[in-house]
């Protein structure tokens, strides 16, 4: 399914097919949440204007920042970028890149609280410890929910898992509970309410972000919007495979609803959200991690 | 070109810092309301955030009372370059009823520099579209 | 609300479609205070405008009334006091400017100074409505017709005069 | 780890000027600090020196929200000193507006709430609806909010038998969608999660800081001035004061929300009852004020506003004191984050309804 790895990293499923694709999803968040609340909303290429316009503005480095203030958003940057090479839609693909994936999308939230916590900020610091807290609530039932998945499906990289699809049948017939499991930790993961307690405005004004400015903030913006891309994918990779273009409607669709539960719900407490996941969506993986095992 | 670009686009993403400086909170809420679904705000790009950092325009309301004077001039520094400041209400432009006051500072063009000035008590939410609209226009072409 | 947010998707939007179709003020909306042509410059407006948004200079024989939008606070209490709806509150409402020194709106009256000691009696408008008002009730001394001459105190004066040079003989 | 966050001076959750330093052990709340005074803009001192009829457009322009309220007061003051009875006309018109300044102000409230807590979808709708009211009190007054309704002895204009049909369709708007607004608010368990059980203020503490308006009613401390010492016409008019026990954030949404059908409830008796009226006066006209002291009382959508004026007999008063409901209400906000996390201190602190523009006037 690989094709040359150079096209593999910079088109196609690489840099430029997932830049499109984030910059699509991005502006449809905007557009369908503006629809939803029964309003106009802005040009479907608000998150372009958007990013060229941070990238235009100064930017500053405060003064008692930490060393890896400006390197955060780039490692940020790069390391979620790594997951889009490995899809299965033309992509890399080698034995056990599910674990590479697991490392590089937590990489990019711990980056997300080293940003905050080196931004020498009191609500900086307040979101990125919510960060840290938020990635120990949803990591458990995301790991057991992948592992579920890979022993299923008898490979631990995400071509073999979607190959598997592709023979047995989409995987979410066979593992729902994991897939409610997975499907719950993403508005977490992609900093969506009713799980944006470390970004949350009202409070915190931002959380890690509150210190980033001009192209920094460019940059960690875009990184939060690959990766909703990317966990999207994930989701439809892991569970609704069926072929490169369903794949790409599923992932529309499974967006949609994402938006549709970020629109009506409000945003929980850390200790609620810790609850939600140990105690309800831990379990749930784990029925279905011990049936797949058995 | 790129030039031309930058600019469109500087044009298209406004986001509001809101700096209320002694107001009657009225005009605060007005601009909540052009955030609104009847007005929308974000038709245009308008969003507004919390944090001097990410804004690119400051909606100054109020009388610069004396102890909020400071604050906003600090605003303003931290707000990063290109920024633009809009007064909205006749109390951030002259003061208003309050002209005789005591507590003030003077009006916000005393403190910051004010690119547009949107005059009413307090303007209706249309003017305030009205207004940032032209303010956008003037600072970053047609 | 979660059904209301998913049908919301499908409904027209309710925003309007403002700066891109005019959105009118209501009747009675309190906008834009301009002076109509019929103001006589009496200056009752600036007597009771409570942040003092009107001003009158006098320079010379004009007299310039000025209100200043950026101070006004349109409560209508200008149009309430005018007794010749010489002031209105317009249903404009789009006063955004770049330049502070362009949002105000002005009238000019010609003005009326005492012959005696030149000091500003009032404008000539002003006088006529009140010429008309007096000629109404049937006041106006035929003999006295100079009633814009002179101020009220050359009058006292030129009065006191004419008293004088009328018991002047013995 | 002790974490002292600043809320403030400027702050989305707050869009005043006021400072709020909330010492932390990590998430737990330990105490809050409230600076206030960002506001202050000298209106007592003021309107010593305007006329009483300029004093009402700037005690007006106190508060944005309460721009109906504080000139209700105010009058009410100034009316005491010179003895004049209001007409009918007056009384049912100023209640209209009061009333509907109340509908206005609570959904405004709703809305805001649900921006705190993260809902933002839930404010795009409040103020939506909240629209139709503003509508009609551009239509009826001549503007969005700053009414300029009052004058010392009455209304400075009229309702008009042409406006009364758009005023009770939107009525009906607006309580369709409050029912919808409450059950969103109960149902839903997101809003849930954060609303019941955080901010608790017990009745005993509710007393003893002397809390006002809504935060007190949710607290199970009945204090209404329009039923405790009815003037205009609210003791012509049948409505109940909610008031509701269980103390904490989500009772306050309750309380706020349900009397809007209560507002909803005298506008359309106030309107019936104009229609009745035979007099066309709205003003009484009052030449001149004697020296003398007066007081006047109104509850605004945040609780008792109270306005003392003391006359000598010249055009202009020579003092004004204001004592805004958010003065008594601040004082409980400490009490009622004890024990709570950061995540709360927004919400809670909106959950009284602050205005800072009152209180620092």
């Amino acid at each position: 399914m690989s094709l040359n790895p150079l096209i593999s990293i910079f088109i196609i499923p690489g840099l430029l097919f997932t830049s499109v694709m984030t910059f699509l999803y991005a502006g449809m968040y905007r557009k369908v949440r503006a629809r939803m609340q029964n309003r106009r909303g802005p040009p479907f290429l608000q998150p372009f204007y958007d990013f060229v316009k941070l990238l235009s503005k100064d930017s500053v480095r405060p003064e008692k920042a930490g060393a890896l203030f400006t390197w955060a958003p780039i490692i940020a940057l790069a390391s979620i970028l790594v997951v889009p090479m490995l899809f299965p839609v033309w992509g890399l693909s080698f034995a056990g890149d599910v674990i590479v994936v697991i490392y590089v999308l937590n990489m990019s939230s711990i980056m997300l609280a080293v940003g905050g916590f080196s931004s020498a900020s009191p609500f900086g610091a307040v979101g990125g410890s919510r960060e840290v807290t938020q990635l120990f609530a949803y990591e458990l039932p995301l790991a057991i929910s992948i592992v579920a998945v890979a022993v299923r499906a008898g490979s631990f990289s995400l071509t073999g898992i979607a190959e598997a699809q592709e023979v047995h049948g989409m995987l979410f017939y066979q593992l729902p509970f994991a897939c409610i499991a997975f499907l719950s930790i993403v508005p977490a993961k992609i900093g969506l309410q009713p799980f944006d307690i470390p970004e949350a405005e009202q409070e915190i004004l931002g959380g890690p972000l509150v210190e980033y400015s001009g192209y920094r903030l460019a940059i960690f913006t875009l990184s939060n919007q690959v990766k909703v891309f990317t966990v999207i994918s994930l989701v439809v990779i892991l569970f609704f495979w069926q072929n490169w273009w369903m794949f790409l409607i599923t992932g529309g669709l499974l967006w949609l609803l994402f938006i549709f539960i970020k629109v009506i719900s409000a945003r929980v407490k850390t200790e609620q959200s810790f609850v939600f996941f140990w105690k309800y969506m831990a379990v749930l993986a784990v029925i279905d991690l011990v049936r797949v095992v058995i | 070109m790129l030039d031309k670009m930058v600019n469109y686009c500087r044009k298209k993403s406004p986001w509001l810092l809101h700096v209320s400086c002694g107001s009657c909170n009225n005009c605060d809420i007005e601009v909540l309301a052009a955030l609104a679904p009847r007005f929308d705000v974000e038709r245009f790009g308008g969003v507004l955030k919390p944090n001097p950092r990410h804004a690119d325009i400051i909606v100054v309301t109020g009388i610069i009372t004396l102890k909020t004077r400071d604050v906003l001039k600090r605003l303003y520094e931290q707000t990063m370059d290109p920024k633009a400041a809009v007064a909205i209400g006749s109390c951030a432009i002259t003061k208003g009823i309050f002209n005789e006051t005591y507590a003030s500072y003077g009006p916000a063009d005393k403190v910051i520099p004010v690119a547009a000035y949107i005059p009413g008590c307090p303007p209706r939410p249309q003017a305030i579209l009205h207004g940032v609209v032209t303010a956008l226009n003037a600072l970053w072409g047609e | 609300m979660e059904l209301e947010a998913l049908f919301s998707l499908f409904k027209k939007p309710f925003t309007v479609k403002y700066p891109f179709e005019p959105s009118p003020a209501p009747e009675g909306f309190r906008g834009r205070t301009e002076f109509t042509d019929e103001c006589v410059g009496c200056g009752a407006c600036a007597a009771v405008c409570p942040p003092k948004a009107i001003t009158i200079v006098d320079e010379k024989k004009t007299r310039t009334m000025r209100i200043d939008h950026g101070l006004c606070i349109f409560c209508r209490s200008c149009q309430d006091i005018c007794p010749w709806e010489g002031i209105n509150l317009t249903q404009k409402f789009e006063m955004a400017t770049l330049n502070r020194a362009e949002s105000y709106d002005e009238i000019e009256h010609d003005l009326i100074l005492c012959q005696g000691c030149g000091k500003v009696i009032t404008t000539r408008r002003h006088m006529e409505e009140i010429r008309k008002k007096i000629e109404k009730v049937g006041l106006l001394d035929k003999d006295r017709n100079n009633i814009e001459s002179y101020c009220i105190s050359c009058k006292k004066d030129q009065f006191a005069r004419e008293a004088i040079e009328a018991s002047q003989p013995i | 780890m002790d974490v002292v966050v600043q809320f403030g001076p400027q702050h989305l959750a707050l869009a005043e000027p006021e400072r709020l330093k909330v010492y932390a052990e990590g998430e737990k709340v330990i105490n809050v600090d409230i600076t206030m005074g960002y506001n202050h803009r000298g209106v007592e001192k003021l309107a010593e020196r305007k006329t009483y009829e300029q004093d009402i457009l700037l005690v007006e322009r106190i508060c944005g929200i309460c721009s109906m309220s504080h000139p209700l007061a105010f009058t009410q003051a100034v009316e005491d000193i010179a003895g004049v009875t209001l007409p009918e006309r007056a009384e049912y018109s100023r209640m209209i507006i009061a009333e509907l300044e109340r509908i206005h102000s609570h959904l405004l409230w709703a809305g805001i709430a649900a921006e705190i807590i993260g809902i933002e979808t839930l404010f795009m709708y409040t103020w939506r609806d909240r629209e139709f009211v503003l509508d009609q009190l551009e239509t009826i007054t001549g503007n969005r909010n700053h009414y300029a309704w009052n004058t010392v002895g009455g209304c400075r204009k009229d309702i008009t038998e042409k406006q009364i049909p758009g005023l009770l369709t939107a009525l009906e708007v607006v309580e369709r969608r409050t029912e919808h607004y409450i059950d969103s608010f109960l149902r839903n368990r997101t809003i849930r999660a954060r609303l019941v059980g955080t901010g608790t203020l017990p009745r005993d503490d509710a007393r003893r800081l002397c809390t006002v308006g809504p935060l007190a009613r949710a607290s199970g401390y009945a204090v209404d001035v329009r039923k405790d010492d009815p003037h205009l016409a609210y003791d012509r008019v049948d409505f109940e004061k909610i008031v509701l026990d269980e103390e904490d954030n989500m009772a306050r949404a309750k309380v706020r929300l349900l009397e809007v059908f209560e507002s909803v409830k005298i506008i359309r008796q106030a309107v019936a009852a104009l229609k009745g009226l035979k007099g066309k006066e709205i003003a009484v006209p009052v030449k001149e004020i004697p020296p003398g002291e007066g007081v006047g009382r109104y509850e605004a959508p945040r609780g008792e506003v109270f306005h003392y004026v003391r006359s000598n007999g010249t055009f202009y008063p020579e003092r004004v004191k204001i004592r805004a409901p958010t003065y008594a209400n601040v004082q409980a906000v400490p009490v009622m984050l004890e024990g709570d996390t950061l995540g709360d201190v927004p919400i809670t602190l909106a959950s009284i309804d602050p205005c800072f523009c009152c209180t620092d006037r």
